[in-house]
């Protein structure tokens, strides 16, 4: 993606319910209002289940949003690492496939993506809550994307959690741990 | 002697005899040779001399055929 | 001697012969005289609505004078509802069969008063449906023939329903009643059901309830006086006059 | 541009609700909904304007039906078999003609089916699913925008038919968030609701109103409603007539030249224009009619497209509904094409039609 | 001939469900159907048969719904807003593949409308007037014994398809009387109902049956019924497909040379086929498809002949249902007009499309 | 030393964790357990078909291994008519939850009493819609926080349901209580009238009722710890634990 | 019509609910099923009023009958004179039209039809009791249209009075005064 | 000494805690740090020696987690 003009990006969060999917992935299309002119959020989870499948997309663009829908995207962010196979069909060629790494022992064998393990869960419980990890792995994705300048999504999260101060410090630097990581992985 | 009188509007008045049934004083009856004119039989304010009034024939009639009236000194 | 009307036309009367097509003898104008009396009394003539979903009611509710309002048989009450939400300072009465409010609207019936719904509700129980040709309803009493119980009601059909028992049971119902005009001095008593219940509506208090034992000789087949006897030997001892909830907070 | 609020298509219903001064909501709970109810539970009362969750959505209607004859603009809210439930009530609603909105928010059928999303009420949305035959206006936003634009427009039409109007979408707009900026639509001037009940006291010239949904119609004073079945029908069907005239709705893209057109509404009309922009980038001439509204259904574009012979292909998460309406507008001249709910990709509940089986498609028919 | 009733076509129904085999009843008052569920009162109690009185259509259908699902022979009727209250059940026993028959006797509408008789229904009995897009066979005889015998066949149809089948009249058919010849006819065998609950200890397997309007079927074991939902659109797909082919019922007359026909079905095919006689004496050539299911439809011949040239005329008491699809047949080769509830000859609901009337029209359209 | 098994998976369990989806700390499967231990003491197992309209229940009572039905919300009470009429002799449980009953079926609830179906009616009432996001039911109680009452209930909301209270009223009920298993001795207690409930419908008396009041941690936002304190401190005085009717016969 | 081919008849019986409108024409319609192949009665009546107009349609035939709703009938029977006009327009060329006199004050324009006035409730009144006058008329219709020989109306009559003997008594001479009448007027 | 015993199955707990607060001689525990394959709280049978083999834990789990077995003599 070029990162200059910025016209589109997309993404896409899967996971399981209650891992903070749906929020995160709402969070940054919140973020991208100021910014772009079209700004998309689509969940989609099990309807009968709680804790099972649970997936969103999340779309910004300046031209119109066509299909809600994403048949492929840039970036996907897997929080439940058994779906690996699964996903990596959904990445766009040139993008990045983003996995938590407690819990992956397999590899993708697309050449045309890149693949980012992150041992986001470990981080987040040495932060003092496993809850903050899906935080984390969105850091890792701006860090790559860089699809939303950081103040604007770091504004948008203290706005979110503003009334619950506790939450907002961990989760604003989980996400900064994120970003760090995104930049070691980089390197 | 009468307290007061009956009018029974033939138009609505339907024979079902309730007026009959339960004038305490027995001052209305079923006239089964008269009609009204949609061909029910009509009731009649047979004893007028002891009505006193009291409004029950009107008041249980189904179809508002009678109005009671009473007489008052001025 | 001046005379002075002691009783004629009911009150909120709109003069219109043409749309009072009940049968001879049916006892169903005694209820609505009392309603549009008692409305009358209250003084709130200007701000009644009239919502009738009762199938014979169709056309004697049609006299009122007031607002009126005819939907579908069993939907009266949650029109009502909509009414009463929509216009809080109007005074609402909805009318009812015994199909209604026991078959059809039962669960409509329950949940305004479970809601505590602020309007008064009247139920005219003819023992049947008519209006379709007599068929057994819930509150048909035990033996009685009707064109669905061609043998008499028996057991496997159920047993007579009590709604203004089971009604007076949820905590929304500020009043419930049964009352019949088989005597004129039973028509006086279900007078007064009916202000109280009314009152209760003008007080904001809760949802009210009547129910109106009334004699239907066509439906029953009997003459108008074989059908006061019904309701005095029949239907009373089954479904026993008077009040079964009455209080003035709902807490 | 103004202040923007980053809302799901669900809320976008009460605000656009909340916009066109509606006064009341009723509904019951029915996923993929229960947003829209949730955001009128919330918002409504401090506002001081009413919220009713009723017991059923028998129940809804119907307190519909005695709200809206208030005068009131009002509204319920549902989805899959609550709208079963709805049927009679719709029924009476338009034998009384009374205005009021229903936001249908489509799941997958029949029966419980999928509690996600689907186009699966189509028919009967459009062709009045419950007993008498009668007509709606079914609108068909795409958008969180439009959804919010046309619950304004819906009542407007309803107030200006004295009809009920259906704003249609499904669950996945529903459940989908964009940016909506809140404005007041203006569609112009409406008559006095002088036919509305108040009581008699609050009526200004002192005479009864009447509504029935038995024998239709309240006119206006002086009563009483006795006009005649026949009457009712007369009435009825001028009404119906003059809505098909004037109210049919869609936007079209690139249909000049196409040898083949899309024709779709809500997410499916979104997710095949995707598919058309790419194919386009092919060389291939396809275009889209997106319908805004279902019924009164456009049928002279289509039958003028057809005319020229375009091939049409019918984009519906559905075995086939809006099929006929084309159908009926192509009269045969050409071919007609169903991309419909067997493509979802998923066999579990969550399955949408994506992107790719329209391209897929798209190739198939234009080889 | 054998011994002949004289009886009306509301106990027609009822003398076919018992030539049927019908094992249970369930029903609710509404006029102009009330002497079927009063001949279920009276005759089936005491045969041992099931009578159950329901609060409400919603009851009626719902209890056919856990009847039905026993493997029985179930049956309910109604009309006008009773078939408006039954939409979402009918929607679940679609769902659940449930056999079961409807007898629907229609009245006029919408809303209460008229408690006679009308043709209005077309559209919600064709299209699925519930959520979710389904179908059902729905058979429209014309006469007390063509009743009887439709019935017998419903039963018949429903259980071959696993799916409910509507039997459509109309007020006037169901209180007119003809001559009823008794007699049970004999469609052929069906598979056994080993997918109906019954009580684990009397499944010859010793399985668990399951029957749920969730998420479709109840596969016949081994269950679990976890088919996904697509599964379920797949196979009801599927069986609508096979309803298509193998189920359109007509009957012509004298169409051969015909430059118009009218099509129609009920108690209007009955009395346009009077003026048509009229009409042929007269030299008109005028002929006739009378429909004797009116789904699944049969577009074919209405194609066939209007590519001949032939022009329609559709008689039906509606503002225009039937219309529709004989539209979709005519595929604009030819005109289609329609006769319909405007021409009822009386204002009250009293009204009713007279054999007068369909002649003045043959005449005007063959001028 | 012989062991013996004491307490384990309920009698009639079809061993399927697949489908056992419900909440940690819900206490649903603690009366499907009653029900299933009850069915298999009384020795009906062979004749019993479950239907379930309850929404949380569907893939809660898929557990069984008897024959099952799953209509749709509140239409488990008339289809369980259904299948009782059609199945006079097999042994029919229908579950519903506090929306099926109180709301949208209790119109069929009240005219299967009404009718005095001989079948056997579990409500499991946690105190709202959970299945759909934890909305307001009829049995919330006053003051409780739900998606549609953010403030908590008020009057305007109407009042906590009763129904085993208000279903005592009808003549067809043969049977009627409410129970909890917010403690041991209270889980032994519904057994207790689960046991009598059905064998009401064994000695085909009428129709039977037992409500069970059930914490839905998840659904309340709470810790199961403080979801059993809130059915001990809250629910339970609201709506009181016992029998409301018990009788042999109706007449 | 020709009395002895007798290939089909037809028959409006018009009045008020109570009349015995409905009844009359189902026992015609029933006798005539022995005679005929086909036979038809349709009923018509106001749904929601008790005692308003009622009709009933019959017709017997060895053909087919099509419409089972007629415009003309060969004979219209009309219980209530109020309605003369109406029903003097459904009668075909060259057929009757029945009415009871009572309460007629009017009479037909038409030439081509015969207008018989009866007396039927003088006549019952005088029997005994007014609801014969239905019988009373039927008579006079059979007695000019000789539809269906009397024996077997007379049958049909038997049979379903059978039960109420007083009832089944008063209709039979209802039905036989009626006949003698059609003579009288005929000659 | 204890009268019986429990078997916790780890494939259904869900670490909600009912058979720890119901048991009457606190036999059972939820231990925080251990963890079902599911990802829940883990309970375990902690005292083994005062159970009675009462079946409660068992029947108060609502995720029929436990089974019970009491001692008897042979
Ligand atoms: C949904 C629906 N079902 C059935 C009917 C037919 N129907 C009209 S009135 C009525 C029952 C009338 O009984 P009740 O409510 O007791 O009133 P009554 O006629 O005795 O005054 C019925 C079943 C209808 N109009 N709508
Ligand atoms: C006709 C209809 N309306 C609404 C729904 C949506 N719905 C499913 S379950 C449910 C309520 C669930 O509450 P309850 O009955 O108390 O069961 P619980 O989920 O609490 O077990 C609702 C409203 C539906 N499926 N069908
Ligand atoms: S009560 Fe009224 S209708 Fe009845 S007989 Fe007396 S006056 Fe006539
Ligand atoms: S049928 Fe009965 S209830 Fe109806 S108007 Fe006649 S007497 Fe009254
Ligand atoms: S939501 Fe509540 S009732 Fe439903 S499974 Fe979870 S805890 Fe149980
Ligand atoms: S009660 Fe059951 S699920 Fe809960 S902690 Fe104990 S063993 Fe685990």
């Amino acid at each position: 993606m070029d990162k200059s003009v910025s016209k589109r990006a997309d993404l896409i969060i899967a996971g399981l319910g209650g891992q903070g999917i749906l929020m995160g992935g709402k969070l940054l299309a919140t973020a991208a209002m100021s910014l772009y002119r079209c700004s998309l959020w689509l969940p989609s989870y099990a309807s009968r289940v709680r804790g099972g499948p649970s997936e969103c997309t999340v779309i910004f663009s300046n031209d119109d949003i066509d299909s809600p829908i994403l048949s492929k995207a840039y970036a996907v962010i897997l929080v439940d690492p058994p779906q690996l196979k699964l996903f990596e069909q959904r990445v766009r060629s040139g993008g990045y496939l983003i996995v938590e790494s407690a819990g992956l022992n397999e590899t993708i064998e697309r050449k045309d993506i890149k693949m980012l393990s992150v041992p986001a869960l470990n981080m987040a419980v040495e932060m003092g809550d496993r809850r903050a990890s899906n935080m984390i792995l969105l850091g890792v994705y701006l860090g790559v994307a860089d699809s939303i300048p950081v103040p604007i999504v770091e504004e948008e999260l203290n706005r979110r959690f503003a009334k619950k101060e506790k939450v907002r410090l961990l989760n604003l630097n989980a996400f900064r741990k994120g970003l760090e990581e995104a930049h070691k992985l980089a390197a | 002697m009468a307290k007061g009188e009956i009018v029974i509007d033939e138009m609505y008045c339907r024979g079902c005899g309730y007026c009959a049934d339960f004038c305490p004083k027995d001052c209305v009856a079923i006239q089964e040779d008269k009609f009204t004119p949609q061909g029910y039989p009509l009731s009649s304010f047979v004893r007028p001399e002891d009505c006193t009034a009291c409004g029950i024939c009107s008041f249980m009639c189904p179809h508002h055929a009678i109005e009671v009236y009473r007489y008052v000194e001025e | 001697m001046k005379k002075e009307l002691v009783s004629g036309l009911p009150k909120l009367w709109a003069h219109n012969p043409a749309e009072r097509l009940e049968c001879p003898g049916c006892q169903y104008p005694l209820i609505t005289r009392i309603v549009y009396d008692v409305i009358d009394e209250l003084g709130v003539e200007g701000k009644t609505i009239l919502v009738n979903s009762s199938a014979c009611g169709y056309g004697i509710v049609l006299t009122t004078s007031v607002d009126a309002m005819f939907p579908n048989h069993g939907q009266g009450i949650d029109v009502a509802t909509g009414v009463k939400r929509l216009l809080p300072d109007c005074f609402i009465i909805s009318f009812g069969g015994d199909g209604d409010v026991a078959a059809i609207g039962a669960g409509a019936f329950v949940n305004a008063a479970q809601r505590a719904e602020k309007y008064s509700m009247i139920m005219v129980n003819n023992g049947h449906f008519a209006m379709t040709g007599g068929q057994l309803a819930p509150t048909t009493l035990m033996g009685q023939v009707t064109t669905t119980s061609p043998e008499g009601r028996g057991p496997a059909m159920g047993y007579p329903a009590r709604m203004p028992e089971m009604i007076a049971t949820v905590q929304g119902t500020a009043y419930s009643a049964r009352g019949a005009a088989n005597n004129p001095a039973n028509f006086l008593k279900t007078k007064k059901y009916v202000k109280k219940a009314f009152q209760k509506q003008i007080d904001n208090v809760g949802f009210s309830f009547v129910e109106f034992l009334s004699a239907c000789p066509t439906g029953w087949h009997m003459t108008p006086q074989e059908s006061i006897k019904w309701v005095e030997e029949k239907m009373i001892p089954t479904l026993p006059l008077g009040e079964f909830k009455d209080v003035d907070t709902l807490d | 541009m103004g202040e923007r609020l980053f809302v799901i298509g669900n809320e976008a219903i009460g605000w656009g609700a909340l916009n066109a001064g509606c006064d009341a909501y009723m509904g019951y709970p029915i996923t993929p909904q229960n947003e829209t109810t949730e955001w009128f539970a919330k918002e409504f009362p401090k506002r001081g304007k009413v919220f009713v969750q009723s017991q059923s959505e028998v129940g809804s209607i119907n307190i519909v039906f005695g709200a809206a004859s208030t005068g009131h603009r009002v509204m319920t809210s549902t989805s899959g078999p609550g709208w079963g439930l709805m049927q009679e009530g719709m029924s009476h609603l338009a034998n009384g003609e009374l205005p009021c909105v229903i936001s249908l928010v489509q799941r997958g059928g029949p029966g419980a089916g999928t509690t996600r999303h689907g186009q699966m009420d189509y028919l009967s949305a459009t062709r009045g699913g419950g007993n008498g035959g009668y007509k709606n206006i079914v609108l068909t936003p795409a958008s969180v925008q439009e959804t919010h634009d046309f619950v304004q427009l819906a009542f407007y039409l309803a107030d200006k038919y004295r009809n009920p109007v259906i704003v249609m979408t499904d669950g996945l707009l529903g459940q989908m968030a964009e940016p909506l900026e809140l404005r007041k639509l203006d569609f112009g001037s409406l008559p006095e609701k002088d036919w509305a009940v108040r009581g008699r006291a609050n009526q200004p010239d002192g005479v009864r109103r009447v509504v029935t949904a038995m024998q239709g119609l309240m006119p206006t004073p002086p009563h009483p409603p006795y006009a005649g079945f026949l009457d009712l029908l007369k009435v009825l069907n001028e009404k119906y007539e003059t809505m098909k005239e004037a109210e049919a709705r869609y936007d079209t893209y690139m249909i000049e030249d196409a040898d083949l057109i899309i024709v779709a509404y809500g997410y499916t009309a979104r997710v095949s224009k995707e598919s058309l922009k790419i194919a386009r980038k092919d060389g291939l001439k396809v275009g889209m009619i997106r319908l805004q509204a279902v019924w009164p259904f456009p049928y002279e574009i289509i039958t003028e497209m057809a005319s020229k012979g375009c091939r049409f292909l019918v984009v519906e998460d559905s075995l086939g509904q809006l099929l006929e309406d084309v159908r009926i507008g192509v009269q045969g001249k050409t071919g007609v094409h169903l991309l419909g709910a067997l493509a979802r990709h998923d066999p579990s509940d969550g399955g949408m039609i994506l992107p790719d089986s329209v391209l897929t498609e798209i190739y198939r028919l234009m080889e």
